[in-house]
C-alpha cells in the first residue's frame, strides 16, 4: 500500500480499484463523507458494497419472492429466518454458502461454512437441532476431486460433531461443471421459543456494546471481497490467511449465548459473520437507526500491532456482537467468564447516526452509516433468460439392449451411488431427536421436538442439469422437489431457505440464469405457499471464463404435528402392492438415463405441473396421515426403476415391476416425469387408494409388488437386491480408498 | 434414587444422559458443572457424557480428567459409587486412571457413526444383570478416538476377571480385541464407546439401551 | 536413512489446541506458561543412501501430503 | 524461555497414523519410504529464567497432563 511521507497511506485510484469499488461508487463515498475517505473508511465501504454483503446483483430479483405467510414470524432480512410450528415453538433456519474458501482449504472451508451457519441461527435464539449439507464436486477423475471430497467431508464432521449439533442430511453431486469451483452449502435448523426470538437492531443511546467470543487475528481480510471475485490461475497464490474453526469454542459460544439470552440482558445481537465487526456493527446500528462508538484498543486481539483496517476486516471466527441492557454488564460478563470466553466491552450505541471508530485516542474512522446500507449499489445487470433446450422426443432415446447393465450403471453412477462413506462420518444421533435420518436414506430428515410428539421434516434438493437446461423450469422444479420430499415423509412443508449458486453476474446470461431460476422458484413457492424465509447468494462460481451449472440449492422444513403418523421409504412388506402417482410420459430430456448411458447432456427438461404437483402431494399427506401406506418415496433421478430400488434397499425386501403400458420401457422406468410418488400398500388398501386418487384427478396406477430378494422389471432388468446393493454402496467407499 | 450428569466445556451428551436418566429413574439428574470441587450431597450414580469436552484437543477426554470435579468423583468411585462414563465419558475414566488403558484414534483414522452390534460378555455385572440371558445388542456408535489399548498383560487381566462387559461384532475401530467396554475391578466404575442413552425410545431405532441403565439403578 | 519432519501452523493462523492447552496447563497451577503451540512431527525411514536426493524427495512429499501448506509450514532434517 | 516437548507413541503401540502415512506416500510413488511414524511437538513459552525448575516442571506438566504414558512417550528441550 502506498504511504505518503507522514507514513499515511494515500488513497489512489489503484487502492480505491482493488478494493473492487468502481469509479462510481468511489464518487458516492467522496459525496457522502465530503472529503477523501481514510483507508480505514474505504476498507468499511468496500466490505459494505461487496456482492457479498450488498447482494448488488441479485437484490431487485430477490424482492420477487413470496415471503410472507402464516407461519413466518421472520422473513429475510435476520440472520436466519423464523416459523411458527404451534405450541409457542420457533423454527429458525437458514442455508449458506462456503464455496470458496473450500476450494482453497476443504477442511477448514466446510468447517467455518458450518460454524457460520450455525452462529446466524443461534444469534436469533435458537438451539441448533439439525445440520444438512449440500455439496457439489467436479468429476470424479478429475485429480483434485478425491482430497475435495476428503476435506470437505472432514471439515463438516469435524465441526458438526464436536458442536454436538447431528447432521442429518444433504446432498452430494459430481459433474465437470465443478472441477473448479465446488460448491459447500450448509443449512442449520434450530429451535426457539416464539416469545424468545432474538433481532439485530441496536436499539437507545449509551448503551454498551460487547465483544465475546474468540480473539480477533488476522484471518481472511478481505474474505468478503474475495467471495464476490472470479479465480484465476494465480489466486491459489494470492489468498489471504486462511481462517480456522474452532468447535470448541463455538460450542461455549452457543451455551453462553443461549444461557444469557434467557435473561433479559440482551437488547440485540448479531454475529460475526463475513466482514466481520464491520457488517455486525453497521448492520446493528443501521436496523435500529442509532450511532455506534467502538474503542478498537478493547477488541481483544490474537495478535500485537494490528490496525484497525485489519481488526475491521478480520474474518476470525466465533465472535458475535452484542448491545447490553445498561445494568445488566456484570450478569453478561458473568456468564461469558464462566463459559471461558474472551468478553469486552467496546462501545456504545450513540445518537449521532455516525460509525466512529477509536484507536490509541484518535479517531480512525467517523462515517454516517445510512449511506453504507442506503446507498449500496443495487444494480439492474442486463440479463437474458437461456431459452429452455429442444424437447427430445422419446422416439429420439435410443433403447438400451441390456436393461440389467443399464439399471447397474444407473445405480452406481457417482450422483446416485449411496453416500454412506459420507454421512457415516458425521453424527446423525446426538440429542437423541433424529428420527429417520440418512440411515435409511429418507427423503427427508426428520428430526423430534425435544420432549414433544411432533417433528419438523427438512431436505435439500436442486437438479443443477435441469436449472443449466431451462432455468425457469428448473427453478419451478428444485423448489418442487423439496415440497414433495417433506411430503414423502408425511410432514406439511411450511418454508424454504435458498443458496443461489452462479458464476459470474457480469454476463448476460449468467445473470439470466439467475433471474429465470428465481423466478421459477417464486412460481413454485406462490403456488404452494410455501414462502422463501432465509438464504444466500453466491456468484462469480467460474474459473476462466467457466461458470459452474446454475444450483439454486433448496432447503426445505415443514412439520409433522404427530410422530405417530409419518412414513419415510423404509417400510415396504412382502406381498404389498406398489402404486404410482402421477402422470407418466417417459421423459428422458435432461435426465440421469440419458446422459450416464447415451452419454448426452441434452434436451428439456421435465416440466413441473404445479396444479397437479399439490393435488399429488396432499393425497399423499393424507394417506399417510390415514396409516394407508408402508412406504413413500418420491420420483427422481433416475425414475421409477430408482425409486423401486431404493425402496428396496431401505426396507431389505424385492420389488418387481409390472410391464409398461403404453409407454416405451426405458421411458417408463428410467422417465423424470415429475410430481411422482411410489406407494406400498397393503393389499387390501389398493382399491380405496386408487379410486380415491382418481377421484381428485390424480392419476394412480398398480406398478408392482413388493417381495422376494430380486429387483425386477417385466421386459427389463432381473437381478439380485443384494448384488445390486453392492453396487450401489460400493462406488464412493472404492472412489475414495 | 439421585443421580448426577457432569458437564465439561463441550460435552454435548450431557442433555442425553440427563433425558435417559430421568426416564428410566423418574427423576431429574443434577447436572453437575466441572469447576464444582465435590458432587451434591446423596448422590448415588454418576455418568460421564460423551461430547468433545475440550475439542478433544490434545487427547480427547485428558484435559476433562484434570477438571476438579473428577478428583472427587476419582476419590468416590475408589469408595465404591457407581460411575459410568459414555463415549468421551469412557475416554475421561482412562485418563482419570480410573480404568484401564487408552482409547486412541480409530485404525480407519475417519469419524463413524452407525448403528453397532455388540456382545454382551459378561451379563453377571452390575450394569448388565438385567439383559438377563440376551446376547446381543444394537447401540449407535459416534466417535473418533474409539480404538481401545492397553498391554496384554491388561487385557489378560480384564479378561480374566470378567471385566469386558461390551464386544463388537464387528470391530468398527480396531479396537483390542474388539473390546467395546470394560470395568473396573470392584465392577462399580463402567466405560464403553457406544452410546446406550441413544438406545431407549422406539424412535432411536431400538431400546436395547434401557436396561443397562436399569442394571445399574437396581443394584443401588 | 531417517528423515524428521517437523509440522507446525503458520505464524497468524489460529491454533485453538495450543490456546486451550495452555489455559489447562494454567488451571493446574502452571502459571509460568504463556503461551503454547501445537505441532507434529512425522518420521520416516528411507531406503537409499544420497542425502541431497533425500531432501528433495522428502520435500516433494510434504508439499503433496504432509503439510497443508496452505496453512503449515514445515522443516525437514534428514539424519543418516 | 521456551520448552519443546515431543511426544510419540511407545514402542509396541501401534500408530495407525503412520501406517497410513506411510501407505500414501507409497501410493503416491515415494517407494522409498519403509516406516512412518507421527508424534506431536508442544512449544511453551514460559516465564522464569532458571533452567532446572523449568525442567522439573515440564516434566511435570508432562506426567500431569501432556502426555498419556500408557501409550506415549515424551522427550523435553528447554531453549533459552
Ligand atoms: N452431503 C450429504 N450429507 C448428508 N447426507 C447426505 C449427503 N448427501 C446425500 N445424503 C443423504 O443420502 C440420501 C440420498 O440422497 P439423495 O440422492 O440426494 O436423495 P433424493 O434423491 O431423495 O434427493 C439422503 O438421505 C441424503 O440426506
Ligand atoms: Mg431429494
Amino acid at each position: 500500500m502506498p504511504r505518503n511521507s507522514k507514513n499515511k497511506p494515500v488513497i489512489t485510484p489503484e487502492i480505491v480499484a482493488e478494493h473492487g469499488l468502481s469509479e462510481g461508487e468511489y464518487e458516492i463515498i467522496l459525496d457522502r463523507l465530503g472529503r477523501e475517505p481514510n483507508i480505514n473508511e474505504l476498507g468499511i465501504f468496500s466490505v459494505m458494497w461487496s456482492e457479498h454483503c450488498s447482494y448488488k446483483s441479485s437484490r431487485r430479483h430477490l424482492a420477487k419472492f413470496l415471503t410472507k405467510g402464516d407461519k413466518v414470524i421472520q422473513g429475510p432480512g435476520e440472520n436466519a429466518g423464523v416459523i411458527d410450528i404451534g405450541d409457542g415453538d420457533a423454527i429458525i433456519f437458514k442455508m449458506e454458502s462456503h464455496n470458496h474458501p473450500s476450494y482453497i482449504e476443504p477442511y477448514q472451508g466446510a468447517a467455518t461454512g458450518v460454524g457460520g451457519i450455525m452462529r446466524d441461527v443461534f444469534t436469533m435464539g435458537a438451539r441448533p437441532i439439525a445440520l444438512m449439507n449440500a455439496l457439489r464436486f467436479g468429476e470424479p477423475d478429475h485429480p483434485k476431486t478425491k482430497s475435495l471430497v476428503n476435506g470437505v467431508v472432514a471439515g463438516i464432521g469435524g465441526y458438526g460433531n464436536c458442536v454436538g449439533v447431528p447432521t442429518v442430511g444433504g446432498e452430494t453431486n459430481f459433474h465437470k461443471g465443478y472441477n473448479g469451483n465446488i460448491l459447500v452449502n450448509a443449512m442449520c435448523v434450530g429451535l426457539a421459543r416464539t416469545d424468545n426470538v432474538f433481532y439485530s437492531a441496536a436499539k437507545g443511546i449509551g448503551n454498551p456494546i460487547f465483544y465475546v467470543g474468540s480473539k480477533t487475528g488476522r484471518d481472511g481480510i478481505h474474505g468478503a471481497t474475495m467471495a464476490s471475485a472470479e479465480f484465476d490461475d494465480d489466486s491459489e497464490e494470492k489468498r489471504p490467511t486462511v481462517q480456522v474453526g474452532d468447535p470448541f469454542t463455538e460450542k461455549l459460544l452457543i451455551e453462553a449465548c443461549l444461557e444469557l439470552m434467557a435473561t433479559d440482558a440482551i437488547i440485540a445481537i448479531q454475529d460475526m459473520g463475513a466482514a466481520g465487526l464491520t457488517s455486525s456493527s453497521i448492520e446493528m446500528a443501521d436496523k435500529g437507526g442509532v450511532g455506534i462508538e467502538l474503542n478498537l484498543d478493547k477488541v481483544p486481539q490474537r495478535e500485537p500491532n494490528m490496525t484497525p483496517y485489519e481488526m475491521m476486516l478480520s474474518e476470525s471466527q466465533e465472535r458475535m456482537l452484542m448491545v447490553i441492557q445498561p445494568g445488566k454488564e456484570q450478569m453478561a460478563f458473568d456468564v461469558f467468564e464462566k463459559w471461558e470466553l474472551d468478553v469486552a466491552q467496546i462501545g456504545k450505541t450513540t445518537d449521532t447516526g455516525r460509525l466512529v471508530l477509536k484507536h490509541q485516542r484518535k479517531k480512525v474512522c467517523d462515517i454516517p452509516i445510512a449511506p453504507l446500507a442506503d446507498d449500496a449499489p443495487n444494480l439492474d445487470r442486463p440479463y437474458e433468460i437461456p431459452k429452455s433446450l429442444p424437447v427430445i422426443s422419446l422416439s429420439d432415446i435410443h433403447e438400451t439392449q441390456d436393461y440389467d447393465d443399464a439399471l447397474v450403471r444407473i445405480i452406481s453412477n457417482p450422483d446416485i451411488a449411496s453416500k454412506r462413506w459420507i454421512w457415516e462420518q458425521y453424527d446423525r444421533t446426538v440429542m437423541t431427536d433424529t428420527v429417520d435420518s440418512s440411515q435409511s436414506g429418507g427423503d427427508a430428515a426428520i428430526v423430534r421436538i425435544h420432549g414433544s410428539n411432533k417433528a419438523v421434516a427438512i431436505t435439500t434438493d436442486v437438479t443443477p442439469r435441469y436449472v443449466q437446461a431451462d432455468p425457469y423450469e428448473g427453478g419451478k422444479q428444485c423448489v418442487a422437489e423439496t415440497w414433495r420430499n417433506l411430503t414423502c415423509v408425511g410432514a406439511d412443508p411450511i418454508a424454504i431457505t435458498d443458496c443461489l449458486n452462479f458464476g459470474n453476474p457480469e454476463r448476460p446470461e449468467i445473470m439470466g440464469q439467475l433471474v429465470g431460476a428465481i423466478e421459477g422458484m417464486n412460481e413454485a413457492c406462490r403456488a404452494f405457499d410455501y414462502p422463501v424465509v432465509s438464504g444466500n447468494v453466491s456468484l462469480y462460481n467460474e474459473t476462466n471464463g467457466q461458470a459452474i451449472p446454475p444450483t439454486p440449492a433448496v432447503g426445505g422444513v415443514g412439520l409433522i404435528p404427530d410422530l405417530t403418523h409419518f412414513a419415510t421409504l423404509n417400510g415396504a412388506k412382502e406381498g404389498d402392492t406398489l402404486i404410482l402417482l402421477g402422470e407418466t410420459t417417459g421423459w428422458l430430456g435432461s435426465s440421469i438415463y440419458l446422459r450416464e448411458i447415451l452419454r448426452r447432456e441434452e434436451g428439456a427438461p421435465p416440466p413441473v405441473d404445479l396444479e397437479a404437483e399439490k393435488r399429488t402431494g396432499d393425497y399423499v399427506r393424507k394417506l399417510i396421515r390415514m396409516r394407508r401406506v408402508n412406504a413413500v418415496h418420491d420420483l427422481s433421478d433416475g425414475g421409477l426403476a430408482i425409486t423401486a430400488c431404493e425402496m428396496a434397499f431401505a426396507g431389505n425386501i424385492g420389488m418387481s415391476l409390472n410391464a409398461s403400458v403404453g409407454i416405451p420401457l426405458h421411458g417408463w422406468l428410467f422417465g423424470e416425469d415429475q410430481g411422482r410418488y411410489l406407494l406400498a400398500v397393503d393389499e387390501h388398501s389398493v382399491n380405496p387408494v386408487i379410486s380415491t386418487a382418481k377421484d381428485k384427478g390424480i392419476i394412480a396406477q398398480v406398478v408392482g409388488k413388493v417381495g422376494g430378494d430380486r429387483i425386477t422389471a417385466v421386459g427389463g432388468f432381473d437381478v439380485t437386491l443384494q448384488g445390486l446393493r453392492e453396487k450401489h454402496e460400493g462406488w464412493l467407499p472404492e472412489f475414495m480408498s | 434414587m439421585k443421580t448426577a450428569v457432569i458437564v465439561f466445556p463441550a460435552s454435548n451428551c450431557d442433555r442425553d444422559a440427563a433425558v435417559a436418566l430421568e426416564k428410566i429413574t423418574g427423576h431429574k439428574a443434577e447436572m453437575v458443572w466441572h469447576r464444582e470441587t465435590t458432587l451434591p450431597a446423596g448422590i448415588d450414580f454418576v455418568v460421564i457424557p460423551g461430547g468433545f469436552s475440550y475439542g478433544d484437543y490434545l487427547r480427547s477426554g485428558a484435559m476433562a480428567a484434570r477438571s476438579p470435579i473428577v478428583k472427587d468423583i476419582v476419590t468416590k468411585a475408589n469408595l465404591g459409587l457407581p460411575v459410568a462414563g459414555f463415549c468421551n465419558g469412557f475416554q475421561i475414566l482412562t485418563e482419570a486412571g480410573l480404568l484401564p488403558g487408552a482409547l486412541m484414534r480409530n485404525t480407519g483414522l475417519k469419524y463413524v457413526c452407525r448403528p453397532q452390534k455388540l456382545k454382551i460378555s459378561n451379563n453377571n455385572t452390575r450394569y448388565t444383570s438385567k439383559y438377563g440371558n440376551v446376547s446381543e445388542v444394537t447401540f449407535p456408535i459416534a466417535h473418533h478416538d474409539g480404538n481401545y489399548f492397553a498391554d496384554d498383560e491388561t487385557l489378560n487381566k480384564l479378561e480374566k476377571g470378567g471385566r469386558v462387559v461390551f464386544r463388537y461384532d464387528g470391530n468398527p475401530n480396531g479396537s483390542a480385541r474388539d473390546i467395546a467396554g470394560i470395568c473396573n475391578e470392584a465392577g462399580n466404575v463402567f466405560g464403553m464407546m457406544p452410546h446406550p442413552e441413544r438406545a431407549i425410545d422406539p424412535l432411536h431405532g431400538g431400546t436395547d439401551g434401557i436396561n443397562l441403565f436399569k442394571s445399574i439403578i437396581e443394584s443401588i | 536413512m531417517k528423515a524428521i519432519i517437523h509440522i507446525g501452523l503458520k505464524p497468524g493462523v489460529l491454533d485453538p489446541q495450543g490456546r486451550t492447552i495452555a489455559r489447562s496447563l494454567g488451571d493446574l497451577g502452571f502459571s509460568e506458561v504463556k503461551q503454547a503451540r501445537q505441532g507434529k512431527v512425522i518420521e520416516l525411514d528411507l531406503a537409499g543412501e544420497d542425502i541431497t536426493i533425500a531432501e528433495t524427495r522428502v520435500k516433494d512429499m510434504c508439499e503433496k501430503l504432509l503439510a497443508n501448506t496452505v496453512i503449515e509450514s514445515y522443516r525437514i532434517e534428514i539424519e543418516d
